[in-house]
């Protein structure tokens, strides 16, 4: 009844499976805080609204021309720059920061986006601060937004700029010239072939997957926190198979067949 | 002289979004909207004719089971409605519970076990293949979270992200070489359909 | 009611992932031709569904202007519609559709064009951020030269495999092609291949949450 | 201490400099070519080998992804493949899965003229219509083509197209050529047609994803042609020539003010310029 070949695909699923399950039942426990380790972009972010309060200059947060994508299979990096958006809200809250925020074309983004900024200044007890003016869009299409982006970055001054989200070839633009106006740049994306401009133009980066880790940090949300731990028993497995394998090709077995089971 | 028109045409709207670099400005804005329009309008009458094409056809001809996902498209625009937006739920649901199955499928196989059997295979295929696999073993290094990097993970990471920074690098020079290819074909399309034409060469 | 906005949205989307999954691990024709049919919908359901990026547009436009009414909003709320109506109205009316000679003529020296030139215009803002970037040394405060590790490992990648792109240095500079090769298919693969497996490690957790019913922006947003 | 505005004026300046010299660099060689060779690379040299060495009569399919706006890096690829499927006596069914495509595939064919090289529409070539597969149309099609396609881009039954009377699913199929434009795409051909089905395919695609399709070859992919540069090679080894090698000569000048910009940016340290 199993098709021949998808033995082992089908033993790493039910690994994933058993714990997405283990890890999804350690959530309902209030107090589980598991250990992801120090990501040093994070602290970044904070020394970045500092210097943007210092210079009087406004902190930036931008989530990619497209990054408002709710029904495609990057929608986990729309959640992880809503997890941002939140944690930068309550940071410009805390040490005074005006905050712009730079809305992708989805329009039908704009309500999480905007309740997710309203939420974080009200939590922080700013309610004051959410301005409606603050949160911007630019139209449909990527060019508009870089230039619309760009255009604010010229005008309004750069202290902080947090890039994160789903970006396409917007990112090389906007990066360039936030650090043009002196400003701090802080970002990354779980697209890895635009990372390369992050890893160019920022000063602290994310590198690829680092953003869902980080994310699940910042918003200590139980489900991205557990969505680390379970990635993390699947990379065990791979470990443990690129170690067994080798180390029976290294003793003459026939592993290309092994592993086409 | 229509082509000479057109090219012209063309040309302003080339330099139109060109002069971006120079300055922002009102005709960057008019090329970027009329792009904007332009493509939109494609798309919905494309998509439009292929329902019409693999859809529409199939049912007139007697293929009923095309009036679900028919019905399911339509449901979509319920999204408009602030009250019945739940009903998009359902060909949205459809579309992700069939990406979703789809996608983990190949994946299990496609992108971790076979990727992972190359890796191995490649390491007894001389020094580069043993390059290979440092690579793939101390670059996925830099993918573990639950541990600090300090140690040997450390070092593992820092080896690793050589090979990621290598490949961010080559990543970087393809997509600079295409964009100078997009500015050649567009200096192509002013010398061919413009300056060519209007010279009478 | 509430059943019918939550769980029984939830319950199909379980269903149809489970069945295309089953239809991969089993040999039961069942699952099969369930999955050839489910598979057969989508682009149906996408193409019938893609008028509502013009609604929103228009919809867009009208709120950007509404909130802020200058020149620069107007002309994208009213220059986008013109060419919507100029291109739609071309290829609905005029014999022959799109393949009549005046869509051929608006797509080839319009839409062909402008889409064009967008991506000429990255080719300078990349190289200017990677003049700036691609730097071996620097200088600290102090004043003493520092060197960068990843950052040389990044030009190294970038410039030997842009060289290798470009006929001059092809000619001219021998043995670029196959050191260019040589990244792209040794230190790349290895770097590349790191980053798809972890990837996908990601795209099957959220697959599987999704598939379970925990995901929230399929659960929760409307 | 310069301010934020007099410093993106200056860099500004600089830049554009380097950005004009760049565009000087191109436009020469458009007027005054310089010719030089290419040098031929190991995923081009397979891509080709993949179709040539096809017993004659075979059937490729292509999953054509096209679009408009990046024809300039992609249409030296596409004539030159076309061009050699027609020299080895292929039959070819295009399906179109961008909006794009149709008007895309029609206009080249207009230009490489298949019945030149003997073929007839229907029985040597066929064009499927418009849909937007995604990965889970590209599983439908591999399944049953009908599923998807009841016609041709003419609204002609597939039943009434003499090539597509014994040709329902993937086995019918011996050679798949994916052509796409987003970087990640590569992962659903490795997903939907070499997983299940170990169907050899090859992929034509833009420059910036070479790299990120390098970890599937040459064992789930079996060649890959990359950008403008690919297009180039496989006119040079097909003897085939095409719009690629005008490209590549005004790549050569209009990428040395880059270079020079960049070797300039790493010697000023040593000299003691400033930043």
């Amino acid at each position: 009844m199993i098709k021949t070949g998808t033995y082992l695909d089908l033993l790493l699923m039910i690994v994933m499976i058993a714990a997405t399950y283990y890890y999804y039942e350690k959530t309902k426990d209030p107090n589980w805080r598991p250990f992801i380790r120090h990501i040093p972009a994070l602290d970044a972010i904070s020394e970045g609204v500092g210097k943007s309060v210092e210079e009087d200059q406004p902190v930036h947060f931008a989530m990619g021309a497209s990054g408002g994508q709710l029904y495609s299979n990057l929608v986990s990096m729309t959640l992880t720059a809503l997890a941002f958006l939140r944690h930068i809200t309550g940071l410009c809250a805390e040490y005074g920061a005006r905050l712009i925020v730079h809305m992708p074309y989805q329009t039908e983004s704009i309500p999480i986006i905007e309740g997710t900024a309203r939420e974080g200044f009200a939590f922080a007890g700013k309610p004051e601060m959410y301005r409606r003016d603050d949160m911007r869009y630019y139209g449909r299409g990527a060019l508009t937004w870089t230039q619309g982006v760009t255009a604010s970055y010229a005008e309004e001054g750069v202290g902080l700029n947090l890039s994160i989200g789903i970006f396409y070839s917007d990112c090389p633009i906007s990066l360039e010239m936030a650090h043009i106006m002196g400003g701090m740049n802080v970002g990354g994306t779980g697209r890895w072939i635009m990372v390369y401009a992050f890893a160019m133009m920022c000063d602290y980066v994310f590198l690829g997957e680092e953003i869902y880790a980080a994310a699940a940090q910042v918003s200590e949300d139980p489900a991205m926190l557990s969505g680390i731990l379970i990635e993390e028993v699947g990379k065990f497995f791979v470990y443990i198979l690129l170690i067994v394998g080798t180390l029976l090709a290294a003793v003459g077995l026939d592993v290309a067949s092994l592993l086409s089971i | 002289m229509a082509s000479v028109i057109g090219g012209l045409i063309g040309t302003l709207f080339i330099i139109a979004t060109m002069s971006m670099l120079w300055k922002d400005n009102v005709f960057f804005r008019f090329g970027q909207a009329a792009i904007m329009g332009a493509s939109v309008a494609h798309y919905t009458f494309m998509n439009f004719q292929s329902v019409h094409t693999n859809a529409i056809m199939p049912i007139m001809a007697g293929n009923v089971m095309f009036i679900i996902p028919v019905i399911l498209g339509l449901l979509m625009y319920s999204r408009l409605s602030a009250d019945l937006a739940w009903l998009a739920k359902y060909p949205t649901s459809v579309l992700v519970g069939v990406g979703t199955g789809v996608m983990i499928a190949g994946t299990l196989r496609g992108q971790i076990i076979d990727q992972i059997k190359q890796t191995i295979l490649d390491a007894f295929t001389g020094l580069n293949g043993i390059l290979i696999f440092i690579g793939v073993v101390t670059a996925f290094s830099f993918f573990i979270f639950t541990r600090e990097h300090t140690g040997a993970l450390g070092t593992s990471v820092k080896i690793g992200r050589v090979f990621l920074m290598i490949s961010l690098g080559a990543n970087f020079s393809g997509e600079l070489v295409w964009y100078l290819t997009q500015m050649i074909g567009r200096l192509m399309y002013i010398l061919n359909e413009f300056i060519w034409p209007l010279l009478g060469a | 009611m509430a059943i019918f906005k939550r769980e029984i949205p939830t319950a199909v989307l379980s269903f149809v992932g489970v069945v295309v999954l089953l239809a991969f691990f089993t040999t039961l024709d069942i699952f099969e031709t369930l999955n050839g049919v489910f598979t057969s919908w989508i682009p149906v359901v996408s193409a019938a569904s893609v008028g509502l990026g013009l609604i929103y547009m228009i919809y867009a436009q009208y709120m950007n202007y509404q909130r802020n009414k200058n020149l620069n909003n107007l002309i994208y709320l009213v220059v986008p519609l013109v060419f919507f109506v100029i291109f739609f109205g071309t290829a609905l009316v005029v014999p022959g559709n799109i393949s009549s000679d005046a869509y051929q003529w608006l797509y080839f020296h319009i839409y062909q064009n402008v889409g064009g030139v967008i991506y000429a215009v990255m080719f300078f803002t990349l190289a200017s951020s990677a003049i700036r970037t691609m730097r071996l040394v620097t200088k600290d405060p102090s004043g003493a030269l520092q060197f960068r590790l990843e950052a040389a490992a990044l030009m190294f990648g970038g410039l030997i495999y842009t060289l290798r792109q470009i006929p001059l240095f092809q000619v001219y500079l021998p043995g670029i092609v196959g050191f260019g090769e040589w990244i792209m298919l040794v230190p790349n693969v290895g770097g590349g291949r790191a980053a798809v497996i972890a990837a996908a490690l990601g795209a099957i957790v959220v697959g599987i949450r999704t598939l379970w019913g925990k995901e929230r922006t399929t659960t929760e947003v409307d | 201490m310069a301010t934020a505005k007099e410093r993106l004026a200056k860099t500004t300046r600089f830049y554009q400099i380097i950005w004009a010299l760049c565009l000087i660099g191109m436009f020469i060689p458009l007027i005054y070519p310089l010719g030089l060779p290419v040098v031929l690379s190991e995923p081009v040299k397979d891509y080709y080998k993949q179709i040539a060495d096809l017993p004659e009569g075979s059937v490729i399919a292509v999953s054509f992804g096209a679009s408009a706006s990046l024809l300039d890096e992609q249409e030296a690829q596409f004539l030159a493949t076309w061009k050699t499927i027609f020299d080895y006596g292929h039959k070819v069914i295009w399906y179109c899965t961008t909006e794009d495509s149709p008007i895309v595939i029609r206009n080249e064919l207009e230009v490489v003229k298949p019945e030149s090289y003997g073929y007839t529409y229907g029985e040597d070539y066929v064009i499927l219509p418009y849909s937007p597969l995604g990965e889970a149309g590209e599983t439908a099609f591999a399944l049953n083509i009908r599923s998807i396609y009841t016609t041709d881009i003419d609204g002609t039954s597939l039943d009434a197209i003499p090539l597509m009377q014994d040709i329902n699913d993937q086995s019918g199929i011996d050679l798949l050529i994916f052509e796409y434009t987003a970087c990640t795409s590569i992962e659903w051909v490795v997903r939907q047609w070499v997983v299940p089905y170990n169907k050899p395919v090859i992929a034509t695609t833009l420059g910036c994803c070479g790299p990120m399709a390098a970890p599937y070859y040459p064992t789930q992919v079996q060649g890959f042609l990359s950008g403008s540069g690919a297009g180039t090679e496989l006119e040079v080894v097909s003897g085939n020539p095409g719009p690629g090698a005008a490209m590549g000569d005004a790549k050569n000048l209009g990428i040395l003010p880059f270079l020079v910009a960049v070797l300039w940016m790493n010697v000023k340290p040593f000299i003691g310029k400033e930043e």
